[in-house]
């Protein structure tokens, strides 16, 4: 079959690509060839218009064992643990088949993290949606966190934490993205790089069968109105089958025989194994007929390009083939030897005798295209708007209407689809500023979270970059948790119009200052590029995955009030900005000026003087102050306990709204005993730490002179009704 | 001319079957295990399953017509997943 | 006290239950689905999690495998046996139990913190508890919506074969505090030896303060009575 | 005489249609939460709806009623709970 300008176009290849491809082949590839190229090619697979701005990012310090590169990014805990973890996109499968779209997504994600040896202890998500009142959001709302719960539940992996949102912006282009965390002995990680020349190939996990087929490529391809008929290409997890293959490799890993594995995630066979030799520097060759298939006569293309889920390859010493197929047979699963790794460094197709394909793995990886895309720099918006030129407003409307907004409101009806116990070391659920995950039979948990600030990196996005960054850090230390690093998945738009490639170019290098300046390391992540229709591009959504240690599990804090007549205070400085906040949003559908700043010495002294009281033992409760403000902190404070607050007004406020709602960075409340006041005072004045009394915990009521008073139990009914009512 | 008009729209319940089975190509995990199972329990001459869903339905409709348009609307909108099912309707 | 957890595919509360196990100084082993024997127990827990999936219906084929024929000889001779959520589902499938856990009435997962009411302490699961103590377990399933017939449902009733209902933080069960649309609010139930105790909470993830709860254990503790 | 025999033995793959559904008396909560759905939606004309499941089985059998008697005994075993689900068994 003659290649046509067509079929390149057809198989996301622009036509300098295929040019490319004809000169390090030296030849005419031909279809299954072709098909290879496109999945390994595509932005999804190459990282080729944001590996040279990824490059900038930190990636080492001394907690580092895998920075980015491989299936997931490992750290040390001490005491021969190792944390790996990795967060990761499934978005547009998602907007097609929302349960199982975003099953599948942690279906994905949990193997990148088993693959290297560890077991999965938690599941955290990210969600974005349209607007509520866009016909389709409900549906895919729904479909989506019965999808997330459906795997999760079922492999029985706790789902602890995340962030769910709501903005128009998402109307036609959803986000999914889901990360996994998991526990390892840090001498015993797996690694995808394949080693010694002559070795099985070794196939394991459920059948390949026609699904998915082209779905890498449709997951970098910018959608249409036609994508709806790209519908049939959506897979179908089976979480029951990756319970057992992960059972299955963690048992299998407990002995030497696996040489490298690597799961078959995008882009399935082809690029399991052409990542496989090309990190060890050597070829592979497959006999495709012995790939254990679902349906009758497929394709050495359908097998090639096959994303059916649940499945693994491996490399295998061949004096542990028998003992490992036994475990894969005790478990029910496939384990067929299809290949072997061959000196020359090329990846050789053969189907029934036949070669089918030849392939330098170079051209594949290594040579792939780069580009240094066009890019344009966002201003920093202007302050237009004066806030004393607005419609007055009484501040407890304010405050209701707020609360019960979709984005405010609280997400028991979402956390409630997902079992956040089972494993038995959930040691704090979701609902707090992050997760804590007990590391079983110690004395230590880890901490867990996932944050993005759309509004923020929409208006700026180098200053949304940082935030993110500092968010991440502040929900870990507001737990009583050392942050140690991150992984994030970079949700833009088109990357090839250069607004948005500069969103990312400058979201990415404030990711890198705050990263650098806080030493909190970026170990894995994902990008995900083409979001959006015809020229609408989804604001620009880094979201951040942050993995802190809690080095005792006593050292645990949360925001739930603990006791009568405890003082409350402010830690961090008050400017009262409110521009690209959940204020202006919801109350005056303002959208314009720039984000809070970031000052990120204050953040970093504020976060290591809070976690210092901490463990000093003089916190009773903590919450850092994000979307909404100081308010809204301690609303949720209020609505998490049976306690409430009476807020005192402060002296030296300029205005009320903007002292209550402003959204400025490196602040938290903490609640303490009033006897340790002046200890606590004495301590955040040495550091020139700024802070104020706030208010007292009082029985009942939360409360601000003259303003309102509210019964908490009203509160909570304010803040929780929006998803049951939706 | 009045009579026939009332009598018609003395509605009748009219009641349909609905299967609904995954598309060829899909996978069925359910019905993967399910067979699995059948044939460790000895039936070995199973060759293939495939699990779906079913549903009775009545409608209260003037005539057959409109009832099955009526049903198949619903399957459309709601009881399946078009992505990944067909169904077939037909009068009980 | 020896006791015993059976282990199928896509089983995942069995480590957890066999923590809790073990903080009680129960001996215990792991059986896999596949063995014929059962070792020397005092008491036999089928645990949670999603055997087979949960395909075709919750519990169904697990139902079906070898060693459950040993947990019907062990329980016809009396051996205590637990069943928590899917093992509950289980044992409704193998007929150890009667009546039928259908989808809850939300038609969602649903996963919470619920209240329970013990109803009856003079059976072996729940001697350590006090008669309509209230006590706060985790929920965590899809199919917990227990029904069964009229004439069975007067039978558990009259016979005390419930042991404890869904109930809020004071210890009333009506209808707003029934979490999944169960008969009742029936939590869990026993057969008519009360022997055998299936029951939809997940009393081992309760026996720690620090963590969400220690309202469990007396449930393991009874046991050891 | 051999010759039928041999022939009889290669066997033939038969497909039957299973179709389970709840028993009267049972409550069916998924059945009612879809009726209710599909009422909001609009569909006013909707009466009654139950939700119940569906096979298609293939079987290798010589002849159609041991393939049926086959297909039923994979009913009773396994596919369907007698305690509150009725099957019918239908040839494809
Ligand atoms: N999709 C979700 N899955 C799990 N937990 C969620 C999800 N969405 C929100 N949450 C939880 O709800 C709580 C509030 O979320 P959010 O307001 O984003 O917190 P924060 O501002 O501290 O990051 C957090 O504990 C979070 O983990
Ligand atoms: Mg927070």
């Amino acid at each position: 079959m003659k290649i046509s300008n067509d079929i390149v176009e057809k198989h996301g290849l622009k036509l300098e690509e295929y040019d490319l491809i004809k000169n390090l082949m030296e030849r005419e590839p031909n279809l299954l060839e072709l098909g290879i190229f496109s999945a390994m090619w595509n932005e999804h697979c190459s990282y080729k218009s944001s590996k040279i701005h990824l490059k900038k990012l930190p990636t080492k310090n001394s907690c580092v064992i895998q920075g980015p590169g491989e299936n997931a990014g490992v750290i040390d805990i001490g005491d021969d643990d190792a944390i790996i973890f990795k967060i990761e996109s499934h978005n547009h499968p998602s907007f097609i088949e929302p349960y199982q779209g975003a099953a599948t997504g942690v279906g994905g994600i949990l193997r990148d993290v088993f693959t290297m040896g560890a077991r999965p202890i938690a599941l955290l998500n990210s969600i974005h949606f349209g607007d509520p009142k866009n016909k389709k959001t409900r549906n895919l709302l729904h479909g989506v966190v019965s999808g997330i719960g459906g795997y999760g539940n079922c492999i029985g992996i706790p789902t602890v934490a995340g962030e769910t949102k709501f903005n128009s912006t998402y109307n036609e282009n959803i986000l999914v993205n889901a990360m996994a965390v998991g526990h390892a002995n840090k001498n015993k990680i797996f690694y995808s790089k394949a080693k010694g020349i002559d070795k099985s190939v070794v196939y394991v996990g459920s059948k390949t069968g026609r699904d998915g087929i082209h779905g890498a490529s449709m997951a970098s391809a910018e959608f249409d109105e036609n994508s709806e008929e790209k519908k049939p290409t959506v897979q179908v997890g089976d979480p029951f089958t990756e319970k057992l293959l992960m059972e299955a490799c963690l048992e299998l890993m407990k002995d030497k025989s696996i040489i490298s594995i690597q799961d078959m995630g995008a882009a399935g066979l082809t690029s399991s194994s052409v990542e496989m030799a090309s990190k060890g520097n050597l070829g592979i060759e497959i006999n495709l007929e012995k790939v254990p298939c679902r349906e009758d006569k497929m394709t050495p293309y359908e097998i090639m390009l096959s994303e059916s889920q649940e499945r693994m390859l491996l490399i295998i010493d061949e004096k542990k083939e028998k003992s490992a197929e036994k475990i894969f047979r005790k478990w029910d699963l496939d384990f067929v030897v299809i290949g072997k790794t061959i000196e020359e460094k090329k990846l050789k197709l053969n189907h029934n005798d036949q070669k089918v394909a030849d392939i330098p793995i170079d051209a594949l990886a290594s040579k792939a295209p780069l580009y240094d895309r066009k890019w344009n720099k966002t201003k920093l918006p202007e302050k237009k708007v004066k806030f004393n030129t607005l419609k007055k407003i009484k501040f407890e409307d304010t405050l209701i209407k707020i609360l019960s907004s979709c984005n405010q409101s609280n997400k028991n009806w979402v956390t409630e689809q997902y079992d956040q116990m089972v494993m038995g070391d959930t040691l704090q659920r979701s609902g707090s500023d992050s997760a804590l995950i007990k590391i079983h039979n110690k004395d230590k948990a880890v901490a867990v979270t996932v944050d993005s600030s759309a509004n923020y990196c929409k208006s700026h996005p180098f200053t949304g970059g940082k935030q993110i960054v500092c968010e991440s850090w502040r929900n870990l230390i507001s737990v009583g948790a050392k942050p140690l690093a991150i992984t994030n998945c970079l949700n833009f738009g088109n990357p090839e119009n250069p607004d948005v490639m500069g969103q990312f170019a400058e979201a990415v290098s404030g990711m890198k200052e705050a990263c650098e300046f806080l030493d909190f390391p970026v170990v894995s992540g994902n990008v995900s590029f083409y979001n959006g229709t015809n020229q609408r591009n989804i604001y620009p959504t880094p979201v951040i995955g942050g993995v802190g240690i809690l080095n005792k599990m006593n050292y645990k804090k949360n925001h739930i009030l603990k006791k009568e007549s405890n003082l409350v205070l402010i830690v961090g400085k008050t400017f009262g900005h409110l521009y690209q906040s959940v204020f202006f949003e919801e109350i005056y559908s303002l959208f314009d000026g720039p984000p809070p700043e970031v000052n990120l010495l204050n953040e970093r002294n504020n976060g290591k003087m809070v976690l210092d009281l901490i463990k000093k033992n003089l916190v009773s409760s903590i919450h850092d102050i994000s979307a909404g403000g100081l308010i809204i902190a301690l609303s949720e404070m209020c609505i998490g306990s049976e306690l409430g607050i009476k807020i005192e007004k402060p002296k030296k406020m300029r205005n009320l709204f903007e002292y209550f709602y402003g959204e400025d960075q490196g602040r938290y409340v903490i609640e303490i005993e009033a006897t340790n006041l002046n200890k606590v005072q004495k301590l955040l004045k040495e550091n020139n730490i700024f802070n104020d009394v706030i208010g007292k915990v009082q029985k009942d009521y939360f409360e601000l002179s003259d303003e309102f008073k509210i019964n908490i139990k009203e509160l909570y009914n304010l803040n929780n009704k929006w998803y049951y009512n939706y | 001319m009045l009579k026939p008009l009332l009598l018609n729209s003395k509605k009748n319940k009219l009641k349909f079957a609905v299967t609904v089975t995954l598309k060829k190509d899909v996978l069925d995990p359910q019905g993967k295990v399910v067979q699995q199972t059948l044939r460790n329990m000895g039936m070995i001459t199973l060759k293939n399953l495939r699990q779906g869903k079913y549903f009775e339905v009545d409608v209260n409709e003037d005539n057959e017509e409109t009832a099955k348009n009526k049903v198949d609307e619903m399957c459309k909108k709601l009881l399946v997943n078009l992505i990944i099912e067909d169904f077939t309707i037909s009068k009980l | 006290m020896n006791s015993s957890v059976i282990v199928f595919p896509g089983s995942n509360c069995d480590r957890d239950i066999a923590v809790a196990l073990e903080k009680l100084q129960f001996k215990n082993k792991m059986v896999w689905h596949k063995d014929t024997e059962l070792p020397k127990s005092d008491l036999i827990v089928i645990p949670g999690g999603f055997s087979y999936g949960d395909y075709l219906r919750s519990g169904a084929i697990a139902g079906k495998s070898l060693i459950l024929k040993e947990v019907i000889r062990a329980s016809e001779k009396g051996c205590p046996i637990l069943g928590v959520c899917n093992g509950f589902q289980i044992l409704i499938e193998t007929g150890l139990l009667k009546g039928t856990l259908l989808r809850n009435k939300n038609l969602k997962f649903l996963s919470k913190d619920v209240y329970l009411k013990i109803l009856n302490i003079k059976n072996k699961f729940c001697n350590k508890y006090t008669l309509n103590q209230v006590i706060k377990l985790n929920i965590a399933h899809n199919e917990g919506n227990y029904f069964t017939n009229e004439e069975h449902l007067k039978k558990l009733e009259d016979l005390e074969l419930i042991p404890f209902k869904y109930c809020n933080e004071k210890g009333v069960i009506d209808e707003n505090n029934n979490p999944n649309g169960s008969l009742n609010n029936i939590a869990g139930i026993f057969n008519e030896n009360k022997n055998i105790l299936g029951m939809m909470p997940h009393p081992e993830r309760m026996i720690n303060k620090l963590f969400s709860g220690d309202d469990g254990i007396n449930l393991f503790s009874s046991l050891m009575n």
